[in-house]
């Protein structure tokens, strides 16, 4: 039986949108407000899921068509990376270097090793949300 | 009273305005005889309920800390937004699956289609 | 150095051999082996002189220091005669062997276990430190079992070896242990420095128990009463084995153990009773049984079992003389412990002889049934003679070395019959009694060794061979033993002066040239009782032989047929029934029954010391207020959680549980945990959303059909938990004996540039955890993948679910 | 008396949801519970938008918004499994 | 000095692990890069091992924070030992695992997952967080869940759902757990409690919430609450089985001794008793069930746990010499226990039969598996010169100083039922007559029978050379007996 | 308050242990999902006190901060219970897939004779 989702897929379209970009700002504000790599990553994620949920999954492979394991094997490797960068640096294993920089359109800005780190996070989230929904949803 | 003071109470005011209707609603979910009609209780009544509170808390915190926020705002409109489209999903899931009416429910207009349908599919699986 | 290096030469041996096998083909590969305990024996003979000197060699290689384990050799009186029977006997074993083995069997291996043992047996007998001992102790036994199952494809080998392996290791553990508690006693493990200082110790409570776990060692390893069941089966070792392990050295090593021992333990009454008593007993027992077999070589093993007795009782006896130390009127008491050492010699010679020549028969007939034997003299004359010589050596019989053994034993018993110590009186005469019953019987089944099978009628039809001489070679080794008989009997004091004597100064460290330590060994001593008592066993003896099939249904009668061997293997099924019936008892294989466990002993170990330690004081003073909103949504989230419970469909059970998620982000939104509750929103969400896509393809849960008392009893489990849970907690907040660390991080904007003190937790302070913890996601999301995709099942003919 | 207000209306929802988790035990049907933890949704919006005034702090806005996003998609996925079974297809048109 | 390098044992199977997921289709460089990081990760434990004997217990703050703030990693010589043996034992298995595991687990992430096993382990031990090392559980429990239902076979998942399950509570309890502590005395830092504890007392109230400790631990050593451990390590292919017999009860065993020498020490008549009872009964029911089956990966199941409540009666008997004894038998148990895993499963590949009585005189036909399957069976007993000997001697001592008769009766009976167990696997399966004629045999793989026999050598190895490893293992001893040791090295000073 | 939640704990323990207990596998995941709340909610009772002070954003200017480190703590912890949530369910789901059953009782593993 066919089950017209016009309604649905015209709000999606929207609602990814919003959910999108909340979820890079919630993991940018991370520091210095609620938020962060994880809930950035797990709001990002949902949008997926959303994304998911209206469309079926060859119409959203088509859109975006990554493979998901590999994110979030990277964000692993950004996350474990930073900490062993600064082994690299010859600092204690996951010393975080934060300091403030003048950059020429923001102005002051607080750049931070963290949001390396927290970005690996994030990838990992959305990258092993999405696995194991496909993975489920593809086993039928 | 300040303008600020009226604002704030105001506020107040349309949060208190939500919380008796969410509890009217409330009552709607668990007084009404059907998932239909408990379905115009729960979506319409609490949506006005949540929306006033959030209209609320947003005219609270602009006049208290002359604090425009956008999250609250965006609240609103994700409410007003998703609300109704959940709201008409789960009915028809209900109905699609076959969830009976009150008793008192005088007519069924779809029903024809419905298990006409149904009755297409049998043959093949229905397994989707 | 030299001796050292003497124990090792039998393990390089022992490398080299399989090598060697490969490449010769034309020629027996025993040739090579027997130029080891050849050179040995020279060697170790070269020792006598200097040894009869009263000089003892000593060499230590650390080990393993820092226990106080070392590689510590020592070669005195005892220690050289054990060594010399020891490659002695080897040589001619392994000379028999030569001839006894045909080149089709799978010689390399047989010599690789053959040299193994040789070398461990001297490793016994000239180890100081009691862990080397061990070490050596043990590889005995291997050694032993490899032999024993030779012929592994044979059930009755595999039986044997099993058998012997799990008594003499288990004694060898025992024994351990008690070397473990002499070591604690007296802070070292060397014999020699145990010996010096343990007068201090006996008193303690440990020694005892040192003393009888090292004797139940002894007692394994020389099949004492009651765990003599080993030898016999034993016997399915090739001959040339049984005739080396199973009667000249490895089944020595107990009595070895317990000569050792003497001086340390010696002069208790504990080990006087314990040593004496258990080695008449095993006498009377082994020679008691000797008679009813029909088989020649269990008859041997049975025989042999009586000898080590007999051995064991005389050092028993000697024991006593250690009791107040040295005086000139104790010294009697030792002449005991003389002819136990010169009974094991003699014991080695005849009973070696024994054991080749049944091997011959079987080896030229087929069978050592003695049911099927008979009559063997007319063409075995020379094999007839050297059976009689032992035969008669072992029933104590002029003009052989058996006989002047036998003499002392009764004498010593005599002696025994005397003693003022330990209230023994009675006891004493006990012994005599047994031990000339058991003599009777001794001198029955050496005659019927010699008569039932060399004299009467032959029948060869009921052999599987046709019967021959045996092959020259075959008869050198027994020879030369039989030779040692009857020399010994001739030359007594020669053996005496310059073997036995060392030895028993090494024993009787304090009687040191005593007068009559050791005695002048006489053939003719006049009619003293221990003659009458042999002329006695004698005269019984052969008249119980005569009449031996009038009597023999003794051995049917019910108590005497109940037998430890059949109450071993019983205990062995016993034990893997009964394993199997408790283990299938508790490991039901249901998960439930597991957690059921599990939850038990969580209430029964936190919610009992709670009890127990009355560690329930509250203290709710410091609460928060609670709001009446807070109440409310707590209350909603009980309703919620115990619906649960009653959940009639699945899909009920999981809003449920969205409902408890949703609640307790509001909770701490309550608790002023803003990330927290975004985090939970959101998982809680995606967690329902995979609740939802795999429960679609599981079937609607059914009722619980569990019977009302599970459930009740699941009931009061869950309860149970819950309450400890609570009431532990409780006890917590009323007892915070700390300010929490946490203060620290409110600098987090200074230390770490953050404002968001749980992100900067996350990100920075406890970096680490954050880091592990997307690995696990990590894992876990791959892992799903993993179990989805692969897919092995059409293998499934493994091996599941048997 | 804004206080008192606020109070009340906190009360207000959690009477709600109180009883919404009595329809979610109720049922009788899935639609009615979905429905009902819906509704719970948007009261814990609510809720938590008062108590971000009562304790005059903005960290909880962000939930709101969350949460609104979440019951959306919450309900989104009860529905599908309920009207058919799978939530996420591989391939719409089969 | 950087103390980097401490971290290196964890982060290297991590970062191998991960790399290792984009080599996914490329077979052979997976293999190649996973051995040669697992060398690295040897090389790397060895000479943080002798850095402690110069200079001490080590210590990483990570991120510069001291403790007891921010998360450290400390290597004493106990936990560093371990992480060696953890090392070479997985390098050995691997080289098994080239041989047997086949091209389809090695296309999904098999090696990774070894990985994240290893890095789990090595953080476990390494750690000085109580916090941190739930955490380092769970990844390496994360990857023991995976690794257990690899492949899919009905066995393996219906296994592993109680294996899931009973580690989930049991994470869950450790949570409740480590709750409490932060509650009574608001640290995390191991050391750190320690001094809090010592500083109040260890009263009643603590001594519940350590009790709560041993439960946990108990369920991941399989300290008598083992019941899921029979069936679950019976269950994975026989590299997986050998790895979690090797490693992963190892792990719950170190948590207990930590956690029961540093900062629950005080009570010792409770704690220690119990632990004592518990490790008694383990044995019990260790030697019962070894002898009750007669399917091999039972037997073999069974006599890790029999290990287990050796291994714990060293420290319920709670002296340094009976710690001695413990750690090398941990150190020995991993050896043998995964070389006998190895055997084991090798055996049934062979035959393709699991039950004793099934298979017969295997000696002839693989005469070089026979002999090690001696080995280790007369390792395991004890016998020396072999790797158990020494641990048997020490923990007898210690057993004897403190007047623990009980246990050490106990502990060496239960050497006797292991001989037992395993002889008659030796004497059904190796001896006896062959039942498979040299024509239609399984051919036994070079890559499966080395791994074997490098076991085999280290077993010897050890027992022969013990006094080689006799400067660490006393140096660990000193140091689980002297708490103040860690807590200086934790807590004093910027390094 | 925190009473209050320690008994809520306390309920969510026992209707966990109750789930675990029964013979449905989606109950037994169930509760260790209702468990892993529990220990959540135990850690925030562990702190400093519920409700005391303000949330701890340093943004907030406020006098007091409640305890930072368990809410750092469970959000690690939830995220772990996640994980082992999403694998626990897939496992279900194979294992309903390969054998047919999710009666517990049906999957009881080794028959050693």
């Amino acid at each position: 039986m066919r089950i017209n989702d016009v309604i649905l897929r015209t709000v999606a379209r929207i609602v990814v949108f919003i959910i999108l970009t909340f979820g890079v700002e919630l993991f940018l504000s991370g520091h210095n407000n609620p938020g962060g790599g994880f809930i950035g990553g797990l709001v990002l994620s949902s949008a997926f899921v959303l994304l998911y949920l209206v469309n079926d999954i060859e119409t959203v492979r088509k859109g975006i068509p990554f493979d998901f394991k590999k994110i979030a094997a990277f964000g692993v490797l950004l996350a474990v990376g930073t900490g062993f960068g600064s082994v690299l640096f010859g600092e204690h294993f996951l010393t975080q270097a934060f300091g403030h920089f003048h950059l020429p359109i923001f102005g002051i800005t607080e750049l931070s090793t963290v949001v390396l780190f927290e970005a690996g996070v994030a990838l990992t989230v959305v990258g092993v949300v999405v696995t194991i929904i496909l993975t489920i949803s593809e086993d039928v | 009273m300040s303008v600020n003071e009226i604002g704030e109470f105001v506020g107040a005011l349309l949060i208190l305005l939500g919380g008796i209707a969410s509890v009217i609603s409330v009552f709607g979910l668990i007084r009404l005889p059907d998932v239909y009609t408990r379905s115009h209780a729960a979506t319409k009544s609490s949506t006005l309920a949540v929306l006033l509170t959030l209209s609320g808390t947003f005219l609270y915190f602009l006049f208290r800390e002359q604090f425009v926020s956008v999250r609250v705002l965006l609240g609103i409109v994700f409410v007003f937004l998703t609300a109704p489209v959940a709201g008409h999903l789960l009915v028809r899931a209900a109905y699609r699956s076959k969830v009976k009416l009150a008793d008192i429910s005088t007519e069924d207009e779809l029903h024809d289609v419905l298990y006409k349908i149904e009755s297409e599919n049998d043959g093949t699986s229905d397994k989707s | 150095m030299t001796i050292t290096l003497s124990i090792f030469i039998p393990f390089l041996a022992a490398i080299f051999i399989p090598f060697i096998y490969k490449r010769i083909q034309n020629r027996h590969i025993g040739w090579f082996v027997i130029i080891v305990p050849i050179a040995l024996f020279i060697f170790l003979a070269s020792f006598i002189p200097s040894i009869a000197n009263g000089s003892t060699y000593m060499h230590t290689i650390r080990w393993i220091d820092s226990a106080g384990i070392h590689f510590a050799t020592y070669l005195d009186g005892l220690s050289l005669i054990f060594a010399l029977l020891i490659t002695g006997v080897g040589s001619l074993v392994i000379l028999y062997s030569i001839y006894y083995l045909s080149e089709r069997e799978s010689l390399g291996r047989f010599y690789v276990y053959l040299l193994l043992f040789m070398g461990a047996m001297l490793g016994v007998v000239l180890s100081d430190n009691l862990m080397m001992l061990y070490v050596f102790w043990e590889l005995t036994s291997i050694s032993s079992f490899l032999l024993i199952a030779f012929w592994y494809h044979r059930k009755k080998s595999r039986y044997g070896a099993q058998k012997s392996m799990l008594i003499t290791v288990s004694g060898g553990i025992a024994m351990l242990a008690g070397f473990i508690m002499l070591q604690s006693l007296t802070g070292s493990f060397s014999v020699r420095e145990i010996v010096a200082t343990i007068g201090q110790y006996t008193d303690e409570p440990l020694f005892l128990w040192a003393m009888l776990l090292v004797l139940l060692g002894a007692f394994t390893k020389s099949a004492q009463f009651p765990f003599h069941i080993w030898l016999p089966d034993a016997m399915e070792a090739p001959t040339p084995v049984s005739a080396y392990l199973h009667s000249a050295t490895m089944v020595k090593a107990g009595i070895y153990l317990v000569a050792r021992f003497t001086p340390i333990f010696g002069g208790e009454a504990v080990w006087f009773y314990t040593v004496s008593g258990v080695g008449l007993f095993t006498l009377l027992v082994g020679s008691f049984n000797a008679v009813k077999q029909t088989d020649l070589k269990a008859l041997l093993a049975y025989s042999t079992v009586s000898q080590l007795g007999l051995v064991m009782s005389l050092f028993g006896l000697g024991s006593v003389a250690l009791q107040h130390g040295y005086s000139p009127d104790s010294v009697i008491y030792t002449q005991a412990t003389f002819a136990a050492l010169f009974h094991l010699i003699n014991h080695s010679t005849f009973k070696g002889a024994l054991f080749m020549v049944v091997g011959i028969v079987d080896h030229e007939l087929g069978t050592r049934d003695i049911r099927r034997l008979g009559g063997l003299m007319a063409f075995m004359p020379i094999t007839f003679t050297i059976a009689l010589i032992g035969s008669f050596s072992m029933a104590g019989l002029p003009p052989f070395n058996g006989f002047l053994s036998k003499e002392m034993f009764f004498e010593a018993l005599v002696n025994a019959r005397n003693l003022e110590v330990f209230s023994t009186g009675t006891v004493g005469t006990l012994f005599l009694v047994v031990a000339w019953i058991a003599s009777v019987f001794t001198f029955v089944y050496s005659m019927i060794i010699v008569f039932q099978t060399f004299f009467g009628e032959f029948h060869p039809e009921r052999v599987e061979k046709p019967s021959s001489e045996a092959s020259f070679g075959m008869l050198v080794a027994p020879s030369v033993l039989a030779i040692f008989v009857v020399g010994i009997f001739f030359f007594p004091n020669v053996v005496g002066n310059y073997l036995l004597r060392p030895a028993m100064t090494a024993i009787y460290p304090s009687f040191a040239g005593a007068e009559g330590l050791v005695p002048h060994i006489k053939a003719w001593h006049g009619f003293n009782p221990a003659l009458w008592m042999t002329i006695g066993v004698i005269i019984l003896g052969t008249i119980l032989y005569k009449l031996i099939k009038y009597w023999r249904g003794v051995y049917t009668i019910a108590p005497l047929r109940w037998n430890l061997d059949t109450a071993f293997n019983a205990g062995l099924t016993w034990l893997e029934g009964g394993s199997h019936f408790i283990t299938r008892m508790y490991m039901k294989g249901y998960l439930k029954d597991y957690l059921v466990y599990i939850f038990t002993f969580f209430i029964v170990a936190v919610g009992g010391s709670i009890l127990w330690t009355g560690s329930y004081s509250f203290d709710f003073t410091d609460n928060s207020p609670i709001a009446i909103n807070e109440f409310l949504i707590v209350l909603a989230m009980a309703g919620a959680a115990l619906a649960m419970i009653f959940a009639k469909s699945r899909m009920t059970a999981i809003i449920l549980n969205g409902v408890l998620g949703y609640s307790i982000a509001l909770l701490f939104v309550v608790f002023r945990a803003p990330d927290l509750a975004l985090t939970q929103t959101v998982v809680e969400t995606v967690t329902t959303a995979l609740f939802l896509l795999c429960f679609y393809f599981l079937p609607e849960w059914k009722k619980e059909r569990s019977a009302r008392k599970t459930k009740i009893m699941n009931g009061i489990i869950a309860l149970s938990a819950g309450t400890i849970v609570t009431v532990l907690a409780l006890a917590v907040q009323g007892n915070k004996m700390f300010e929490s660390i946490s203060v620290y991080f409110e600098d987090a904007y200074l230390l770490a540039g953050g404002k968001n003190i749980v992100n900067t937790i996350l990100g920075d302070f406890r970096a680490f955890d954050t880091m592990l913890e997307v690995v696990v996601l990590f894992i876990a999301g791959i892992g799903v993948f993993t179990l989805i995709k692969l897919k092995t099942g059409k293998e499934d003919k493994d091996i599941e679910d048997q | 008396m804004i206080e008192t207000m606020l109070t009340v209306s906190l009360v207000l929802f959690s009477i709600t949801i109180l009883i919404a988790v009595v329809r979610i035990v109720l049922g009788p049907s899935m639609p009615d519970r979905v429905l009902a933890l819906d509704m719970i949704g948007v009261n814990l919006i609510a809720m938590i938008a008062v108590v971000s005034i009562i304790l005059k702090t903005k960290a909880f806005l962000e939930v709101i918004l969350i949460l609104g996003i979440l019951s959306f998609i919450g309900t989104i996925a009860f529905s599908k499994a309920i009207e058919r079974g799978v939530i996420v297809e591989r391939k719409r048109d089969r | 000095m950087m103390n980097n390098i401490i971290v290196m044992p964890m982060i290297i199977p991590l970062l191998t692990g991960i790399i290792l997921i984009f080599l996914r289709s490329y077979t052979k460089t997976q293999r190649v890069f996973s051995i040669l990081s697992s060398i690295a990760t040897v090389v790397v434990s060895l000479v943080i091992l002798n850095r402690i004997q110069h200079e001490g217990i080590l210590r990483l703050d990570f991120g510069g924070w001291l403790p007891p703030y921010g998360i450290l990693f400390v290597a004493d010589s106990f936990s560093t030992l371990l992480v060696v043996t953890t090392s070479i034992v997985t390098s050995i298995l691997l080289i098994y695992a080239f041989s047997s595991i086949g091209k389809q687990h090695e296309h999904m992430f098999f090696y990774p997952f070894i990985f994240f096993l290893v890095a789990g382990v090595n953080g476990s031990f390494l750690t000085g967080d109580l916090f941190n090392m739930f955490v380092c559980f769970e990844v390496m429990l994360l990857s023991s869940y995976v690794l257990i239902t690899m492949g899919g076979r009905k066995i393996q998942l219906v296994e592993s759902i109680k294996y899931v399950t009973i580690n989930v509570l049991s994470s869950w309890f450790f949570l409740i757990g480590i709750a409490y502590l932060y509650g009574t005395v608001g640290t995390l830092n191991m050391a750190h409690l320690s001094v809090r504890v010592a500083e109040v007392g260890q009263g009643p109230l603590l001594t519940v919430i350590s009790l709560m400790f041993l439960i946990v631990f108990s369920l991941k050593a399989g300290l008598l609450l083992y019941f899921w451990l029979p069936g679950s390590y019976s269950a994975p292919p026989t590299v997986v089985a050998a790895l979690f017999g090797a490693l992963l009860t190892k792990v719950g065993i170190y948590a207990m001794f930590r956690i029961f020498t540093l900062i629950f020490y005080h009570e010792t008549v409770i704690t220690h008793t119990v632990i004592g009872i518990m490790a008694i009964l383990t044995m019990i029911g260790g030697s019962i069930g070894a002898l009750a089956h007669n399917d091999i990966r039972q037997i073999v199941s069974y006599n890790v746990v029999i290990a287990v409540g050796f291994i714990l009666a060293g420290l319920a008997i709670s002296s340094e010499v009976a710690f001695q004894g413990a750690i090398y038998y941990l150190i020995h148990d991993m050896i043998v226990k995964a070389l006998l895993f190895l055997i084991a499963g090798t055996m049934i590949y062979l035959t393709g039969k699991a039950k004793i009585q099934e298979m017969s005189g295997l000696i002839r036909n693989y005469p070089m598996l026979g002999w090690l399957f001696f080995i280790t069976m007369l390792s395991l007993t004890g016998i020396p010169p072999l790797s158990g000997f020494i641990s048997k001697v020490y923990l007898g001592q210690g057993a004897i100083e403190t007047g623990s008769y009980l246990l050490l009766a106990v502990a060496f009976i239960s050497g006797i039922f292991v001989l037992y167990s395993l002889l008659r696997i030796f004497l059904n399966s190796f001896w006896g007559e062959t039942i498979i004629s040299e024509d239609d045999d399984v051919p036994l793989k070079k890559g499966m029978l080395v791994p074997c026999v490098l076991f085999a050598i280290m077993t010897v190895a050890i027992g022969v050379g013990a006094e080689g490893l006799a400067p660490y293992v006393s140096d660990a001893a000193r140091t689980l007996m002297n708490p103040e040791i860690y807590i200086d090295a934790v807590l004093q000073g910027n390094r | 308050m925190e009473t209050l939640i320690t008994v809520l704990v306390g309920l969510l323990v026992t209707v966990a242990v109750y789930l675990l207990l029964s013979r449905n596998l989606i109950r037994v995941i169930l509760g260790t999902a209702v468990l892993s709340h529990a220990a959540h909610l135990l850690l925030m009772t562990m702190g400093n006190g519920l409700k005391k002070g303000s949330a701890p954003l340093l943004g907030e200017n406020a006098n007091s901060y409640v305890d930072a480190l368990p809410q750092a703590l469970i959000l690690t912890a939830i995220v772990i219970s996640f994980a082992v949530t999403a694998f626990l369910l897939v496992l279900a789901y194979r294992t309903y897939k390969k054998t047919g059953t999710d009666d517990l009782h049906a999957l009881r593993g080794f028959n050693d004779e």
